[in-house]
């Protein structure tokens, strides 16, 4: 059943109106409590721990503009904040396209958010395809509010009429609670075209159900427009003011997520920009690439800063020249690094090789989409892991890690960078888009000296000292960088003996080769165990890695209120494998892995035992540990939601007996 | 280069005179009578010239016979993998614009495997060298068609003959935008092989030098002719280009080319019965990449003020 | 002590015969017995079921035309070959050059034989320097015959004569029996320049060492030079005649391997060859490559024959366009092959991926080089099996089996493109350098029609049939090929659905990956169970996978002789897995593979169960049976030997206990 | 592709006329105004003049906007990876002559990433009609420079502006030794698009032609200018080229250009205020790479012959 505006009518019953309100299936104080509007209209108000609200539009149409800043208003006023971006596949599809949806997807909570959660609460939609759509993909909770724009219901052209029509029925029909906005003929009280209004307009209602600080809003929205002349943010200031009457005017509810400001200073960004700062950060100043999505705007964020800095952002004719220009230039100086993703990956295999077998530092950042092939371009997935390790024709150690959050995608850069000088390796970190994309809050970083490292050391090299003069324990060489005096050698691809000659005799590739792989060892042996979280030992224990830690360490809290005896485990080394392992997993009756990565499932046709294609991950660990690690993984393209993990762990969890 | 070159006179004084003999490398392994040896030599003698200091120098090769080269020369050396030397270059210049940088490359390398890299690099006009050692053929893997094999010539992989008529890697070079140096030299001819490289040097940009090389293993007849034969060779001579008197007595073959007549280079560059040496196309004028790029260089301190400034826009 | 010629200088000791004519280790009938020669000299035989020689000169003075005339003999003589090319890493290095040998080594045997064995017997050399390396590279059984040109020894040039006395005198303190041979002035009383002759007149001397049929021998000669003039078949005549008598009036000694003539049509042939006459025999017709070492000569082989039949050998611009070109192919007909090696297959990542993804059938062959990055470009590895698997990004499942022998690189091109046609697969064949470059004999395949399948299905599609109607059990569906009418479609490697109409949907997303991985699982429902090799439970399993079958199995039966309770385990399906291998490995107490790949060694510095990097077969046994499988792997660059095997078994067996 | 063409003709007389309607697609999903819409109208246009069967034709193309094109046309497509369309049209054409063949490139596409394979389809000559799609930008990732960006035009990757003189498709094209058809037309210029399209088709060899094409969304103002200002423009005419009297009332720069003139081709190919629309070369008689293979079709009985006759010289 619908509230049909402007003209008040039908007004809906107090039952319809609690489900309506109680529009969210997580563990929440749930409180509700009635105070009366303006129009001494009863207003209900939900308070809860965290509520989830989209904005879609057709692209162009301003939506992601509406949810960055109503995601940063509330980051800062001190609420947990995830906004992922609703992305059509195209660049502008046609309007009202289903597959067109575009927008913004805010996670609001109480506390710190560390992952998008559930489906979703609240929809602003500004035509009812998008909104459709989003229904179709299953992205809405049931008993979601949705406000949509209700031009197109009176639309002249009765084909968008009747497209309304059948639309709106199926949404009715699903039960979600529909409240029509006249967004149009509001904006065009205050703008001649209101497609560029909406966006306001609707940050306005945004403003008023959330009970935003106007005047923090006022201001990003300055911000926001402050390289545009003045009369933009006026106006959108006006629509603002307007959406906040109407939505005062006009609704009977709003949504208390109670915010638990911090002294602390924090920084708010997605994924990919935490990249480039923390690459930034770490002193490099060399990045190679080649456009590709969602991998791109790593260089889009270092943008004029890097260059600021004195460093060179070289966008390369092809993912191997990326490669090259990034492994020439370490070879020369400070370790470079590249950004790419699946696709770009596969390209720069062979310079990857010769990365390790020349022993020169670099840093390769994949941020991981949808596959195999071109796949699903804007979509997450974890499934290069495997070819980040394995890819690499020959024997070809290096070390694989995984950022398992935003503020980690920072960090990460500056531990890659390390790692990659100080053992002369490549190191692989593997993001993917849904951090790449999810925008929240952290604890600001503190900048270090030590980070940004001096130039390379370009003193005389000592006679008689070799290019490769391995510690025969540990594996570990002086790099010889050209302008060193007295280092005249070469570098190559062949197998080679300590002075960089090429050889062909037995022992020396084996020696060369223990070598190189000898490094690895060398670094395992100085990490720590990694914690398990909840606790150390009982039935169940999820492991993960990358960029689902936040969704599976929340999905584990819910199961444990139930009091089942789950604990997670989060990987941030893929190679070498942080210590500890095959203790920890003894100490649960049951291991398993969730990723976001392909394996068949159990049960199905011609699977068996035998045959099973397993979660990347749980394939390692299973190699690794001996240990029979079950898994369950899907290529949703889409981040996992704590809702469905916890489900998992309920239909994992081993039944009777005990540890 | 000349920028990087005259650097080197500068801070030369303290430095001890560099015979050839201080360029020397491993022994070199190609085959007796392989092309390839001349142009080390050529280099060798380049290098002493310039007096190019041994740890600033580095030479990046692909793989072939002829990538083989920076082993046997006592610099920097980076033997890369096929085809992708000149992204290792324009790596190391971008980051170290003041070490000097020679590529080696062989026609399958260059103009093979590497074709796109190559039409970027002539485009980007990285200030280093580029060879191409050209031997029509597929060397070290025994014999293969290249692009630059004469149609008809047999090879292992079209033992029928070579399908098509030869890539002209002069033609194509002078077709990029950007292109400021482009010459042709061969490796029988010293004088000329060693001047030409000279240029190539001196000239600030990317230098492209196609050297027509011998591969007695596979491919002795191929210049054959064009060695035994002075008029089978036409010499383009010219103030701004090369003209080397001694040569005219040997050679009769010679016309005046402008090097600044990129219409004119581009016919010139065009097949005929006559292999033409010299240098078709210069321009010390075209943006150099890395020189659109002009660096800051700031202390750790300003560059944490830099990252704190930015950290702000992100600030909550 | 050494036997200076040609005046009959100092003789030996019986004991000093002794030790030179047992010039083997190996499990033999050494019966030694002593008949007279011409001069009425005692002439000792002995009489071995196998024996390795080797002929060794610079480049360019024919040692292989001699060993490839010698193997070719033994064969048609009904002797088990494997003759292995002993090539230098440049095309001609310079003369002398210790890295500069280049020959043959012929392994003759009474039986097929499988490997090439152990350390050489037998040694023809045309200089000290490169027989010095062979002796460098401990290439030589430690009581090898070593027969040398002994003009260096009084060269003009004194240098030349220092290297002769340094050499020999290291060779002589090594214990082997050493016999000068002067066959430059052998050779000048028939040819004008010896280095041109010398490689017949050796010949000789082996046919009467050998005493290999004259005659087979003649007409092998007249073959090879068959499209010479005939002048030059004549004087090789008269040099092997040479050859002949000079050992018949000067050595003291002959080697009978006794030959078992079989019935049945043989052909003889490398690992090379034989992909490339499979190809043909499997009906395939178009080849892509781009030249790499030592995949190359299969293209080679292929030659004017392939066009003969109608199919088309491209030589593309590099890998990547090779694997397109063969992708474009296979989508347009029949499928298309790609060969190359390490470097190659690196660089044609990205496009296996799109094969998957549209699953356009194709055949990849591998031919493993010593790796990573250029590594060892003429010398053998097992280094590819991973990134053969996992290389491409995202979940790519695929076909990788690997021919175990010579014979097998003809069968297995046939199952490939059968395996890749029936269901629209990527299949990667893993030969390697040892397969590549051994000759050996083996049955005449007989050809089948059935393999020529007819041309591609161009039927009208049926109304309303989709581009990937998978059969939702199997996945497997009909491929529609441009041509056939009602088929138009759009073919992409972005996800799809049945429609191949691009797809974004979640459920359509982990239903297309689900089908593509469930025909996997459809194959290997069909594989049978491997055959163990010996009893099939005991103490020790050595399992293998590759060129290297023969060797360890003639390593088990020796071990097996001295009563070791070792079996073996041969694997050609390496994705999927043949079934029952956890089943079989828990019949012994213990598993371990063989591998020429690398992995650490225990006892290593910093090596600890934890960080160990092992075989690439023992890490996928591990995850896929969860049994503690051991390795042992090197990268010597060369295949293992039997007799190294035959250790490691011994030091592997599990100690004590029963089963 | 005449070969091609009137192989149909021929079998054609028993089908139905097929309509611009038959050759319809999905619904094209490029933005509002995108000059891609405009080439798949004219490219519909010119398979129902062709009448070529919609099974017997095949779109391929790469990853880009432009490469969409195939999912919205009738026909059996492929849309590829990102540059390699043309290894993939290679593959289909040289196993399936038979088959008439498109290539649908971006400008990144073709000339960044594909830059090798384009040089070398070039050479081959494969009878195949190649289009480059040329917004100047990389579309659908957003506005990154592409090689043919103009020098100083901002975007994501060099917000400081290009920093190169833009890539010249045709000039780096007629430098390739076998190039055999080279023309630019502009989307925007419907009747030229179609006549140009048309003649490519006609062309036996590796038809290349480069459309100037608008892309609203991220460089609206790059062709903005030729676009109002019909002298902004210049038409190569010539009888063997492309010569529309209508076009004339509307464009008044016109210049005779004889097609067969490869140096004069260069030499208008060059960077000019003007961009020039025709046909810049063409030459009927380069070899064609799949027809210097005749291939024999033999029974399987036959084959089967060759195979033992084959096996014989391996025979022990
Ligand atoms: C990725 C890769 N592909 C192929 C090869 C094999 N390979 C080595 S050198 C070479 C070509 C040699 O020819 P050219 O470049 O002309 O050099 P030349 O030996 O003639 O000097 C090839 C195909 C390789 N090493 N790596
Ligand atoms: C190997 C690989 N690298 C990068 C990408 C990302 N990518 C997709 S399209 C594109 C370039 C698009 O520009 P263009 O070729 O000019 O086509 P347009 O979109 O402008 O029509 C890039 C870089 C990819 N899909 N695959
Ligand atoms: S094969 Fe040819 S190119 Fe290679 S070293 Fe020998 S002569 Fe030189
Ligand atoms: S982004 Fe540009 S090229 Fe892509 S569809 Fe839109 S207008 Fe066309
Ligand atoms: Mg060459
Ligand atoms: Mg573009």
């Amino acid at each position: 059943m619908r509230l049909g505006l402007p003209e008040h009518g039908d007004r809906e019953t107090a039952e319809g109106k609690k489900k309506a309100l109680m529009s969210t299936k997580l563990p929440m104080v749930g409180e509700e409590l009635t105070v009366s509007g303006a129009d001494g209209r009863e207003i209900h108000v939900l308070e809860t721990d965290q509520h989830t609200v989209e904005i879609v539009s057709d692209s162009g149409e301003g939506a992601q503009k509406c949810g960055q800043i109503f995601g940063a208003v509330s980051a800062k006023m001190g609420n947990g904040v995830w906004t992922v971006e609703i992305i059509p596949a195209e660049v502008q599809p046609p309007p009202r396209q289903p597959a067109g949806a575009s927008g913004n997807r805010i996670r609001l909570g109480s506390e710190p958010v560390t992952n998008w959660g559930d489906r979703t609460n609240l929809v602003m939609a500004f035509n009812e395809q998008v909104l459709h759509y989003r229904h179709f993909l299953g992205a809405l909770d049931d008993e979601a509010t949705l406000l949509v724009e209700n031009k197109w219901k009176t639309h002249d052209d009765e084909e968008i009429r009747a497209q309304w029509d059948e639309a709106m029925k199926d949404l009715d029909e699903a039960g979600y609670r529909i409240i029509e906005v006249p967004m149009e003929v509001e904006c065009l009280e205050i703008v001649d075209d209101a497609r560029l209004g909406k966006n306001m307009f609707v940050l306005g209602i945004l403003t008023w159900i959330y009970n935003r600080d106007i005047q923090l809003v006022r201001d990003q929205i300055a911000f926001a427009f402050r390289t545009k002349p003045k009369e933009i943010t006026d106006k959108n200031h006006a629509l603002l003011q307007r959406g906040v009457d109407w939505a005062a005017a006009n609704l009977d509810f709003r949504v208390e997520v109670p915010p638990h400001p911090t002294e602390e200073d924090m920084v708010v960004m997605n994924g990919n920009q935490a990249v480039a700062l923390g690459a930034i950060a770490a002193g490099m100043e060399l990045a190679a690439m080649y456009p590709i999505t969602p991998a791109t705007s790593v260089s889009h964020h270092l943008g004029d800063v890097f260059e600021q800095f004195g460093g060179i952002i070289h966008q390369a004719e092809d993912e191997i020249a990326a490669a090259g220009v990034a492994l020439g230039a370490s070879y020369a100086g400070k370790v470079a690094f590249t950004i790419t993703s699946g696709p770009g990956l596969a390209l720069k295999t062979e310079f990857l090789g010769l990365a390790v077998m020349t022993e020169i530092p670099l840093v390769v950042i994949d941020v991981q989409r949808g596959g195999p092939s071109t796949g699903l371009p804007t979509k997450v997935e974890q499934s290069d892991l495997l070819a980040a390790l394995y890819g690499q024709p020959g024997d070809a150690p290096h070390v694989v890690m995984a950022p398992s959050s935003i503020e980690e995608c920072f960090t990460s850069m500056i531990t890659a960078r390390k790692i990659a000088e100080t053992f002369r390796m490549l190191v692989i970190v593997l993001s993917d888009a849904n951090l790449a994309t999810g925008v929240a809050p952290f604890p600001r970083p503190e900048m270090d000296p030590e980070w940004h490292s001096d130039p390379p050391d370009l003193s005389p090299i000592p006679e008689g000292m070799r290019p490769y003069e391995w510690d025969p324990k540990t594996g570990l060489s002086r790099r010889f960088i050209p302008g060193a005096p007295g280092g005249m050698h070469t570098l190559t691809g062949l197998a080679h003996d300590e002075g960089s000659k090429v050889a062909y005799a037995s022992d020396i590739n084996q020696h060369s080769s223990q070598m190189r792989s000898r490094k690895l060892a060398v670094l395992q042996s100085t990490l720590k165990p990694p914690e398990v979280y909840g606790d150390d030992s009982g039935d169940l224990l999820v492991v993960g890695w990358g960029s689902t830690k936040g969704a599976i360490e929340e999905a584990v809290d819910r199961a444990r209120e139930e009091g089942l005896k789950v604990s997670s485990l989060h990987l941030t080394f893929l190679s070498p494998m942080e210590p500890g392992l095959k203790e920890i997993f003894h100490r649960f009756k049951k291991v398993m892995t969730v990723e976001i990565n392909y394996s068949d499932d159990m049960g199905d046709p011609f699977i068996t035992e035998e045959n099973r294609r397993m979660g990347q991950l749980a394939w390692l660990l299973r190699a690794h540990t001996l240990v029979d690690v079950d898994c369950w993984t899907r290529v949703l393209g889409e981040p996992l939601r704590p809702g469905a993990i916890h489900e998992v762990i309920r239909d994992f969890m081993p039944k009777g007996g005990d540890a | 280069m000349s920028t990087a070159c005259s650097l080197v006179q500068l801070d030369h004084d303290d430095a001890h005179e560099f015979s050839m003999g201080d360029y020397e490398g491993a022994m070199a392994r190609w085959c007796p009578g392989c092309g390839d040896h001349a142009v080390l030599t050529a280099m060798q003698k380049l290098l002493a010239h310039a007096q190019l200091k041994p740890e600033e120098t580095v030479f990046v090769s692909g793989i072939g016979c002829s990538s083989r080269f920076p082993h046997y020369i006592n610099t920097y050396g980076f033997h890369g993998i096929h085809g992708r030397a000149l992204p290792i270059s324009t790596g190391i210049k971008l980051h170290r614009p003041d070490l000097k940088v020679f590529v080696v490359m062989g026609d399958g390398d260059c103009t093979s495997i590497g074709a796109g890299h190559w039409i970027h690099a002539i485009r980007y006009n990285v200030d280093m060298v580029a060879l191409l050692l050209d031997n029509n053929i597929y060397g070290l893997t025994k014999k293969q068609t290249s692009p630059t094999t004469p149609q008809g010539y047999k090879s292992n992989t079209q033992p029928q003959g070579s399908f098509l008529p030869p890539l002209n890697p002069v033609e194509a070079t002078l077709g990029v935008t950007n292109a400021s140096f482009v010459a042709q030299t061969a490796e029988w001819v010293p004088a000329h092989l060693y001047e030409t490289l000279k240029q190539a040097y001196d000239h600030r940009g990317f230098s492209f030098v196609r050297i027509l090389q011998r591969c007695p293993h596979f491919t002795a007849d191929i210049f054959e002719n064009a060695v035994r034969n002075p008029d089978a060779l036409e010499f383009m001579v010219h103030d701004d280009g090369i003209d080397l008197p001694d040569l005219r007595k040997i050679y009769k073959q010679t016309l005046v080319h402008d090097p600044s007549d990129l219409d004119e280079a581009r016919r010139l560059a065009e097949p005929s019965e006559m292999q033409r040496l010299g240098v078709f196309f210069r321009d010390d004028n075209r943006p150099i990449y890395e020189e659109t790029r002009h660096l800051p260089h700031h202390t750790v301190n300003e560059k944490i003020a830099i990252m704190e400034k930015e950290l702000d826009r992100y600030a909550v």
